[in-house]
């Protein structure tokens, strides 16, 4: 559903707005490909999180618990800085299957 | 200095929804920096990609305060929030403390923001420039700027039948911010979080100018997989390419990579370099290696230096 | 306009012609007239030929133009004369008041203005023999409320004094020197 | 009470500033606008006001340093002239988008080239599109009384629009007047302590995003809420000189007339030429000729019905441009006023003279010449340049 923009009238003064607005804003599909996290293979070592340019690892109490696939574009970088050995804690797969 | 478990405690700076390339180095920069501020930040930035694409009308992504003046002026701008700030702590309206923090592209720090730079430095505000150096104009398309290295690739100095990409070597500013006397320049990348948080909380825990010229990435301008921004970065540290060091009032603190790589290492992963391997090219990545020595050695040396008149 | 008188002060960059021109405004102001004091400007260095000006009326003064015949001129420095016009303009009846040693009538002779009032005073004597240094400016002030007869001598000189006081708080011998030349200058001041 | 002194322009604006006691001042040097910077950083130093001064690098950096200022919240100002303003002007209409209610003394000086340091309004007139509201001053005393009320304007809710007040270099910038000044405390209750700003960047409790970029969808809503805010300008503008009149007992308008009200023959100008027109103008009605001067204090938002009422009954009017528009069709103000009286049923016959540029003197000949002119209008041609060489 389209939703109405508001005119110059009901807009607020001045070229600003409350922080954090971006976060309605889906750029999961953007995503060709799609991670997967393995929670039974994760260490919690917490780098897909810290290298994700999307803020899309989603950390609670330190612990990843997931991915935020609303934002996620699926760059692949949380997979290819895991250290987890031999099989990846997150792995990447085609979109949409 | 704070580990992951810490910095994950902390105020997330970006939300996702920005509309910066898949596998962005600008916002990785952008989250490992301000995550190294235990308290709050404020933040200016230059136009460019980090700014148009975090912040299209109505949607911003910034969880922390944030202002876009325009594109030369992050530093200037930044000089106006800060005098104010100090107006309202010497008129104790105010006592808490705040890490302003600019952010500015190559094109906006090397370049058009030069003047700005070097005149806030100068003057003394205390904030923390952080130059996001992807080494061309990527906002407007992979134009050449004075911090793409040379042989680069770019669409005002392209690669052609009888040019190789850019002729000159890149400015050195870092060296040029050093010069300024300042009580803290660091130079780092994206792929070594821990050493780039820890620069920024060195940087947050000095009170006067600093800068810090982060090397990044950018898979669109360079033309590499996604995935790769982190671990390019890597290597442009560990061929040397981008040293990654620290001037602390005058004294130099080098992070040596453990074994030297050549600097071809580096070329080879990234596209806008692709000609250099072609028959022919050879002594262009000859003379880009020397000079990647040359300023290594320089580099050594200053370290050397300075510790001597430390000492 | 009618009451209106316009001044024009001659020196050399650096010898205080735009200074005298504002004090002279302030003291006018200060004796209840409406005033405008400005300096002619260029990018002209230390040496160079200078001139200020005064507008004094008791009307509040609308003009914003140049003064081109002013009534009064008033010249700082002697060695001008000849190599500036300084009587340009000046309508018949005007006076020119000259820092020098010499007599109005040779002056009056070297300029070739019979139709105009010649006045002399030797203020950088006075200054020197007051103030200790060469400083004509403020001698001429006296000087030159003597001629025009704009301000009130005994007002004039209480409101310097003032003045003087509150710029010179520790320098008593200053303000002394200063009004010292003032009114030596405009005892001294003597035309034809 | 009221304290009478003798100040020139820029003294005038510096005094000015120091009751206004701004929370940030971001300037550079620049002819004949420094003594005002000058001033204003040795009561810095002397501690008589507890602004944050930032001697900046460039004007481009003061205007930049500015928003930052202003954006977080501060009471702002600064100082310029010609080639100082250009260079602030890719900054100005980020001012003005932003809302930020700057307030700058702009001392109006021929623009380069060739190089010049002498008065013309070139560098205010080019800066007319930029969302500022502009004002000019006939003297020292118009230059005082106006930066003060112009912090109100600026800072008014309803406007937010940042401000420049001018004066005409040298010719007031440098020329000691007599002026009446304010009490400190009565300058402070009028503009009140501090500004009230309605978003600020160092709000902690409530982070903002300021300077978006806006594509296709919203660019054009935000220029409108500046149009509109330039439409509220004139009554806000009103309003702050009635009580500035009210309590302080000198009044001013949009524009104002003098010896209008029956004038056939009128002379419109801005600036410091208006003080001068008003002596012929005098001349004339003494020789019976019923001449007048409409003075426009206001430029931006341009008072056009205001003007067009007040010129409905004139024969001849006479347009004074101190600046050319380039367009080969007259002055700034010409095209504006005549756009203005386009409406009219009968309008007087308009001319225009492009006078004073590089700071030419404009003297009470040349003004006679004008009112002459406007006698026999009908022989003029639509523009003219006066007091040119040929």
């Amino acid at each position: 559903m389209k939703q109405e923009k508001p005119g110059w009238k009901n807009l607020p003064l001045g070229d600003v707005v409350q922080a954090g607005t971006a976060e309605s804003f889906e750029t999961g599909d953007w995503r060709s490909e799609r991670p997967t996290w393995h929670p039974d293979r994760c260490i919690q070592c917490l780098q897909c999180w810290i290298y994700c340019p999307d803020s899309s690892i989603i950390v609670k109490d330190s612990k990843m618990t997931g991915i935020d696939y609303k934002h996620c574009k699926g760059c692949g970088i949380c997979a290819k800085e895991c250290p987890v050995k031999p099989e990846k804690a997150i792995t990447m797969g085609p979109e949409g299957k | 200095m704070a580990n992951l478990k810490e910095l994950s405690k902390r105020q997330e700076p970006l939300t996702g929804g920005h509309r910066l390339c898949p596998g962005c180095g600008a916002s990785i920069v952008v989250r490992q920096v301000l995550l190294a501020s235990k308290d709050p930040v404020v933040v200016v930035s230059a136009t460019g990609c980090l700014e148009v694409s975090t912040t299209i009308f109505p949607y911003a992504a910034w969880k922390v305060p944030f202002l876009h003046n325009a594109f030369e002026n992050a530093a200037a701008t930044m000089s106006g929030v800060e005098a104010y700030y100090q107006f309202l702590k010497r008129k104790g309206k105010t006592s808490q403390h705040i890490n302003f923090v600019a952010f500015g592209g190559d094109g906006g720090t090397y370049d058009i923001g030069l003047q700005s730079l070097s005149g806030a430095m100068e003057r003394g505000h205390d904030f923390t420039y952080v130059c996001y150096n992807n080494q061309a104009y990527m906002n407007t398309g992979i134009q050449r700027s004075s911090a793409t290295p040379k042989g680069a690739n770019t669409t005002t100095e392209p690669a052609g039948k009888v040019k190789q990409g850019k002729t000159m070597s890149r400015k050195d500013l870092t060296e040029i911010m050093v010069a300024h006397d300042l009580p803290y320049v660091a130079q780092a990348t994206v792929g070594n979080w821990a050493d780039l948080t820890r620069k920024a909380e060195k940087a947050f825990s000095i009170r006067g100018p600093k800068f810090m010229n982060v090397l990044q990435p950018c898979r669109l301008g360079w033309a590499y997989k996604p995935e790769d921004t982190a671990a390019i970065g890597r290597i442009a540290a560990e061929t040397c390419f981008w040293p990654l060091y620290e001037v602390e009032n005058g004294i130099y603190k080098i992070t040596k990579p453990r074994e030297k790589k050549p600097v071809a290492e580096f070329l080879k992963t990234q596209e806008r370099f692709r000609h250099l391997f072609k028959p022919g090219n050879e002594k262009i990545i000859e003379d880009i290696q020397a000079d990647v020595d040359r300023r290594w050695q320089a580099l050594l040396a200053k370290e050397e230096m300075t510790a001597k008149a430390a000492k | 306009m009618d009451n209106t008188v316009e001044i024009r002060w001659h020196g050399r960059g650096g010898q205080g012609a735009k200074t005298a021109a504002l004090l002279f405004g302030e003291a006018a102001m200060s004796l209840g007239k409406n005033i405008q004091a400005f300096p002619e400007y260029g990018p002209e260095r230390m040496g160079a030929p200078v001139a200020s000006f005064n507008r004094i009326s008791s009307q509040p003064i609308n003009l914003h133009c140049s003064i081109t015949n002013p009534s009064l001129v008033v010249v700082l420095d002697p060695t001008l004369m000849g190599k500036v016009d300084v009587t340009d303009g000046i309508p018949k009846g005007g006076a020119i008041i000259v820092n020098t040693m010499m007599k109005p009538a040779e002056i009056k002779k070297q300029l070739g203005v019979a139709e105009l009032k010649v006045f002399t005073v030797d203020a950088s004597g006075i200054s020197k023999e007051t103030i200790g240094r060469e400083i004509p400016n403020t001698p001429m002030l006296g000087a030159l409320a003597k001629v025009s007869g704009l301000l009130d001598y005994d007002m004039m000189i209480k409101d310097m004094e003032k003045k003087l006081s509150e710029k010179f708080k520790n320098k008593p011998e200053i303000v002394k020197g200063n009004l010292e030349a003032i009114k030596r200058a405009y005892n001294e001041v003597h035309g034809e | 009470m009221v304290k009478v002194v003798a100040k020139t322009g820029n003294e005038a604006m510096a005094e000015a500033m120091r009751q206004i006691n701004p929370d940030v001042v971001a300037a550079y040097p620049i002819t004949p606008a420094t003594e005002i910077v000058m001033i204003f950083a040795k009561y810095v130093a002397d501690g008589l006001v507890d602004t944050e001064f930032v001697a900046v690098e460039s004007e481009h950096s003061a205007m930049s340093a500015c928003v930052g200022a202003s954006a977080a919240g501060g009471r702002v100002m600064t100082g310029t002239s010609s080639q100082g303003l250009v260079y602030m002007y890719e900054i100005l209409p980020i001012a003005s988008s932003l809302r930020l209610p700057i307030v700058m003394c702009d001392v109006n000086r021929a623009i380069s080239g060739p190089i010049n340091i002498h008065c013309d309004h070139s560098d205010t007139m080019a800066a007319q599109d930029f969302g500022w509201i502009q004002m000019f001053s006939e003297n020292s005393q118009e230059a005082y009384d106006g930066l003060i009320q112009a912090i109100r304007i600026a800072e008014d809710p309803r406007l937010r629009l940042p401000t420049m007040v001018t004066t005409d270099g040298f010719i007031i910038s440098h020329c000691m007047d007599k002026i009446e000044l304010l009490d400190d405390a009565d300058v402070k209750n009028f503009i009140g302590a501090e500004r009230k700003a309605a978003d600020s960047l160092l709000n902690l409790d409530k982070p903002v995003t300021i300077g978006l970029i806006d594509l296709q969808d919203y660019y054009f809503e935000h220029r409108c809420q500046v149009a509109d805010a330039m439409k509220n300008a004139k009554q806000v503008i009103l309003e702050v000189a009635d009580e500035f009149a009210k309590k302080f007992g000198r009044k001013y308008g949009l524009i104002d007339g003098y010896l209008l009200d029956d004038a056939e023959y009128v002379v419109v100008a801005l600036g410091s030429t208006c003080g001068t027109a008003k002596v012929v103008v005098d001349e004339m009605r003494a020789k019976g000729v019923k001449a007048g001067l409409l003075k426009i204090r206001v430029f931006r938002p341009f008072p056009a019905e205001e003007i067009a009422a007040a010129l409905s009954k004139a024969k001849a009017v006479a347009i004074l441009d101190r600046s050319d528009t380039w367009s080969a069709q007259g002055g700034h103000v010409f095209t504006e006023v005549r756009s203005g009286m386009f409406d009219l049923k009968a309008r007087p016959k308009m001319i225009n003279y492009i006078y004073g540029l590089g700071g030419r003197e404009i003297n009470l000949e040349h003004l006679r010449q004008v009112f002459g002119d406007l006698q026999n209008v009908d022989k003029q041609p639509l523009v003219q340049y006066l007091g040119v060489r040929e």
